[in-house]
């Protein structure tokens, strides 16, 4: 996507590349999906080791990235891992890599970073209710108890809650938006594996029935959390973002060279004006996609002050032509794109699942309109 | 025939009916997914139910006695509907349709009698289902470019080839099978259908998985499959003019142009939607609603836009198949749009459910087939054609594969150059 | 559009258009769009003389339908004024003798009504604020005085009331929504010509300073006149659908032909699929908007209880296609289109005016969830 | 050349310009409306400075001496440039630019030594503005099918047909005007270029009116208009190779792939729809604020999309003509959707104005242009075949019209019947 690529960025790009050709191309995707977690348990700690869990840290922190341009590195891995529907936590596990770099406090950056940096331990990020809002806060409150804290509420669209040892939970409290760090065995916390429409990850329901916590469990400060959460949420955006953009690279590429090759009544179906028409417009809408979202991960690496309306456009916009260009691959392959062999609808479920997740576009729309103070 | 014959033809129908048949349990509702899903096991059941009614005489009560019919009039067959209704009669699912409405109505037209008096009586007593073995991996909506093959081999036919999106052939005896039998004349005239018995040598059927997790299509795989003579359904190199034929019971002989009814007012304002609106807990958002609405409101105008197509028809107001093409073209577009909004409204909350939670799957299913209507049984484009020159007359398309050998054809959309032959 | 004319229908629709194409073809209109009154004045007597104003009133009140049906038979005749877009205030003077018919008193019945019946004076109807809003009273306030009514405010989007002799008001009132019969000459009415993108329709806006009136002004019950404003909207909702298909219907006409004799590439350009598709979209729009009115039409005449939402759905669904289908035609002429002698502009303007008139698509989509009191 | 040189060239012209053009007004900004309109008596006045400028030996600066330029470097000219950018140079409109920009560099290369003496110089000192007469009534996508006749009389060339979208014409001198020179020969090769003289007997030129009431363009016809041999730009017959000239010069040399600056972060959302949206009392309706970001995020969308078609260029990574078909299509379907979007929120208070209220206007005019993207100078449906062709190298278009000779194109299209020759 992005046009200049560095020589250590290649490096990084090709690295990532082969291991996931290697460890899990699609087949095994497959059979992922059909498994009871989801992902095996070395593929993270594998891919760790190629720095993916790291790219976001500063090296203070046992992290660094290739170019300095920690963003733009992060989502070259995010590229290709969703070319091929990489399973696992890549992006609220990046999220929490961030956030604990950025507001831990020591112990939980002595503690808890090197082991998701090393990829040893899953961590993941519950930042929505179980009804899809991704207001910050939502579904979750936290109040202070005599000694300590207690966490109540539901969170929803937790990836792979169900491998994590802790979750990074986003929570009103009377005093103002709050992060915790909760351990996932904490007495309280009850986490519910769910079906879905994207077959390629898991997510699930983290029910909290009170669950007791110290102040040590504070990400950054009581209350002061409005500000990181809304940065953890460009963070998410704009990995997932690269991740649809390979996703939707791939799928077009697959339906582009069906269209070559596929005749219909004496002709390739792609010499149809009707077909080489809409696969121009396909294809205006992957282009612009990727000059959206290089735009959003400059504006985080160059920390532009209108970061959060870049990154809110590139989700709106690109949530939209994804679907519509997974629409358009549909439509391109025919009959053969209706069975489950065929790997189109893997993409089609991707897509359309990474169009809602960090919020949907009509959610970034109206938050356009809120960043400007309108 | 009288009124009074035809009263006690009822009279007899109901006393047979009530001492033959069990009632149908009124609870029993249609299936929660889209297909009912059949097995080998309950299809055999059903088969005692029919052979019930053929020995009775109620089975293809407007069928020549020849074949093992009643010759009776449609009258007759109304009655018995009729009277039957209340009654658990065969019910052989997708296929069961297929074979009494497509294939054997086809096979009274174009078969010979011999085929006629071997295969009918038995489809009539439920001892055959058929289906279609029809489009192909590589040929769907250009079904006449499909390349399964029968090569004449003395008094016999070899077949080979690949056939797919067959619906209940898993349960059923037989295919009604299209094949090439000459590949030196263009497309259309080379062809001709076989009977296919689905547990001859060399015939596998497999259930194909769909993206939806249903499973009632089929692919057949021929490997040198044995056929003879007797099993052609009407004439070697001329089943194209079968095809017609068969289209036209397909598509449930709805170029009649009879009377639609008018179309009910809508009954509330998209139920589904608006419950997943307020699961989602959305349904005050003004932004839902609209979305909503237009979901509702294109609801309507298909239903509308069918009742005008029928106008059409009825008034000689369109060529019946190209006015046909508006109301499938809508379902092909509004369809998928309503399938997305659907998402769009339970936007993350309608990404994931609880194992077996079936609402809080239905928005994902919906939206898996909501291509379906632009794809299955004729795409969006080939309604588009359809419409463009036979409804509103627009010059054709030029054409590559009509007017050459079909071997030709196919070399030379590998070759593809878009050159035309200079003048 | 309406596939089963009676013959008596058909006597109407064919004096229609002889009249229309004797009197007012599409040059003339040119002229008049040129012209300062937008309408010579003769013009609504003819066509009243062809019973165009006296369809929706019943014989009891000197006008009468041809059918039984009088909301098929005024759309027969819109049907044929919208197809070469004619001018003159034909849907607004139906919904004031509508309104007349029954709810006017004895006075208004004997003095207005069979003047606006005969054509000899112009009616119109200001239900829209200026900025268009159609809300029921929106922009104009009544309230009682003394012995009278004071009416104050602004209408927007009135059609020829620079030509009218009444203006029948929807206003909201201490008590509720209340119509008044207001003389155009009454002290305090001010009328403001308008420019607008539909250059075959004049519209006004009408101010009112004080304007001083009594209890024999007002139409129907003072505050009572909810049920009747509603109505109201659906006829005129009603009659502009159906101009609108006889628009869309000559516009898709002309392009289709264009696409047959135009050649590029050495082709019929209507051979090429990408044209050959979007008209075949644009014909769907087309057949789907005629079915969808001719049941918003039966709606009306069969007094139906779900009308207002039939109505409601055929604007919007018609609002929408109509715009959708004048820009598809546009595309098809290419260049030529944009020539102010070709009629594709005149087209595209009046559809995109019909679109919001009476209620534009948004506001009739939000308006039928509040139909079913959701 | 040293700096030193530059240095005192930058002195000389500075002396120059302050000593005899006036300083520019820094208060007008430009017109209202999208074209400033030009009249014959304000172009005598541009004519003067042009000449004075030309005079003094800084037109043409690049120019050969040999037609009146002055064979110096683009430095020159850039420091020119520089210098006379405060003062009140010539300005000739739209005409100017397509004299100066495309005309007279497609001359440069194209025509004969004789026409570039006769002409450049006058085109230097502001005698000739040139415009181009090149799209015509019948052929706007189709260029090369063109149909002004060029025929041969003795030493002479009678011209006939008629051309139209030609900017500024009424106000200008020539036009260079492409016509068909030999119609037995397929299209692209049997084009000729003439320079047409416009006051030449025969030639007729009327403004165009548009839609939005502008009316900058024209139209000509031509009634036999007597042309000489000297009046033929480049070859006989080979006018296609010029016309690929002129285009590139027409697209302002945006192959060149040279490095875009970085689009300017968005200054404001959507400011004139946010502004339509307060004039409408709408602008905290949820669904008006979707609207409005939508079309914000697609400005945004379309300027990031113009950086990238500029990297692709730059870094080789796609046919520069076909990857600058993006940023077309973009424009050409996004502007379309903006200028709905304006209406839309806008409702029924959009569609009316007081007359000469100018931003009660604007929303009716910006839709009235709001298809201009999507036509003007290429339809989106040329941009989606060259992505189609040149970008993704899908199969072509099956082509009638580029291998046999033209008249017989002409015939065969207006009895078009898509049959395709059997082989």
């Amino acid at each position: 996507m992005d046009l200049d690529l560095s020589d250590d960025q290649q490096l990084l790009r090709d690295t990532s590349a082969r291991f996931i050709e290697d460890r899990c191309p699609l087949p095994h995707v497959r059979e992922l999906a059909a498994s009871a977690d989801g992902v095996d348990p070395t593929y993270g700690r594998q891919a760790a080791d190629l720095g993916w869990y790291s790219l976001l840290v500063d090296e203070e922190h046992g992290g660094g990235s290739v170019s300095g341009k920690s963003f733009a590195d992060a989502a070259i891995v995010a590229l290709e891992r969703g070319r091929y529907l990489q399973p696992g936590a890549f992006v609220p596990g990046n999220v929490v890599a961030w956030a604990l770099a950025h507001y831990g406090n020591d112990e939980q950056q002595a503690k808890v970073l090197p082991a998701v940096i090393a990829g040893e331990r899953v961590a993941t990020w519950a930042a929505a209710d179980s009804s899809g809002s991704w207001e910050p806060g939502a579904g979750a409150t936290v109040e202070p108890t005599g000694s300590g804290l207690r966490l109540a509420g539901a969170k929803g669209l937790v990836q792979d809650a169900h491998l994590a040892e802790w979750l990074l939970v986003t929570a009103a409290s009377p005093t103002g938006l709050t992060q915790l760090l909760v351990p996932a065995g904490a007495p309280g916390v009850e986490i519910v594996r769910l079906d879905g429409l994207d077959i390629t990850r898991r997510f699930c329901t983290v029910r909290f029935s009170g669950v007791e916590l110290t102040p040590a469990d504070v990400v950054g400060e009581l209350g002061g959390a409005a500000a990181g959460i809304d940065r953890e949420m460009q963070v998410a955006a704009v990995l997932t973002l690269a991740e649809s953009i390979g996703a939707m690279d791939q799928d077009f590429t697959v339906a582009l060279d069906y269209a070559k090759v596929r005749t219909a009544f004496g002709r390739p179906i792609g010499s149809f004006q009707a077909m080489k028409h809409m696969l121009a417009d396909t294809s205006l809408l992957l282009e612009s996609s990727k000059a959206i979202v290089t735009a959003a991960i400059e504006a985080l690496d160059e920390e532009a002050e209108n970061a959060a309306e870049v990154v809110s456009m590139a989700k709106a916009y690109v949530g939209d032509s994804a679907i519509e260009l997974a629409q358009n691959c549909f439509q391109t392959f025919g009959g053969i794109g209706f069975t489950w062999e065929h790997d189109q609808h893997l993409y089609l479920r991707r897509l359309t699942a990474d169009s809602s997740l960090y919020g949907e576009p009509a959610w970034h729309r109206e938050r356009i309109w809120q960043l400007y103070g309108l | 025939m009288s009124a009074n014959d035809l009263e006690e033809y009822r009279l007899t129908a109901r006393k047979w009916l009530e001492g033959n048949l069990e009632r149908r349990d009124p609870d029993v509702g249609p299936s929660l997914r889209g297909v009912d899903h059949k097995t080998v096991e309950g299809i055999a059941l059903e088969r005692v139910i029919q052979r019930k009614v053929f020995d009775a005489g109620y089975a293809g009560i407007t069928w020549p006695t020849e074949y093992g019919g009643q010759s009776l009039t449609p009258a007759h067959e109304a009655v018995f509907n009729e009277e039957s209704r209340p009654f658990r009669t065969a019910d052989f699912g997708v296929a069961g349709g297929t074979t009494m409405g497509v294939c054997a109505r086809t096979m009274l037209v174009h078969a010979s009698p011999d085929f006629l008096r071997r295969h009918i009586p038995r489809i009539l007593a439920g001892e055959e289902l058929w289906v279609q073995f029809f489009s192909e991996p590589g040929a769907g909506s250009d079904l006449a470019g499909i390349t399964t093959r029968a090569t004449r081999d003395g008094e016999e036919w070899i077949l080979s080839g690949s056939k797919i999106w067959s619906s209940g052939a898993y349960y059923a005896d037989y295919g009604m099978c299209l094949s090439r039998t000459d590949w030196d004349v263009p497309k259309h005239r080379g062809l001709t259908w076989f009977g296919v018995k689905v547990d001859l040598p060399g015939v596998t059927v497999q259930p194909v998985r769909e993206i939806n997790g249903d499973a009632e299509f089929c692919q057949e795989f021929f490997d040198d499959v044995r056929l003879s003579e007797a099993d052609v359904i009407g004439e070697v190199n001329r089943g194209w003019t079968v095809a017609q034929t068969m289209l036209v019971f397909e598509r449930g002989g709805s170029d009649s142009g009879e009377v639609r009814p008018r179309p009910t007012r809508p009954k509330g304002l998209a139920p589904d939607l608006v419950a997943l609106a307020r699961r989602a807990g959305r349904d005050k958002e003004p932004y839902v609603r609209q979305q909503v609405a237009r979901a509702h409101i294109n609801d309507f105008a298909a239903a509308q836009l069918a009742r005008r197509v029928g106008g059409l028809i009825r008034t000689g107001r369109g060529n019946p198949a190209g006015v046909a093409s508006y109301g499938k073209l809508a379902t092909g577009t509004f369809g998928a749009l309503r399938a997305r909004i659907g998402m769009e409204i339970g936007r993350g909350g309608a990404l994931v459910w609880e194992p077996g939670q079936l609402d809080g799957m239905a928005p994902s299913v919906t939206y898996l087939n909501g291509r379906l209507g632009g794809i299955a049984g004729g795409t969006n484009e080939m309604q588009r054609n359809g419409i463009g020159e036979r409804v509103l007359d627009l010059p054709r398309e030029p054409s590559f594969d009509t007017n050459r050998p079909f071997n030709e054809v196919v070399r030379a959309a590998a070759n593809w150059t878009g050159a035309t032959g200079s003048a």
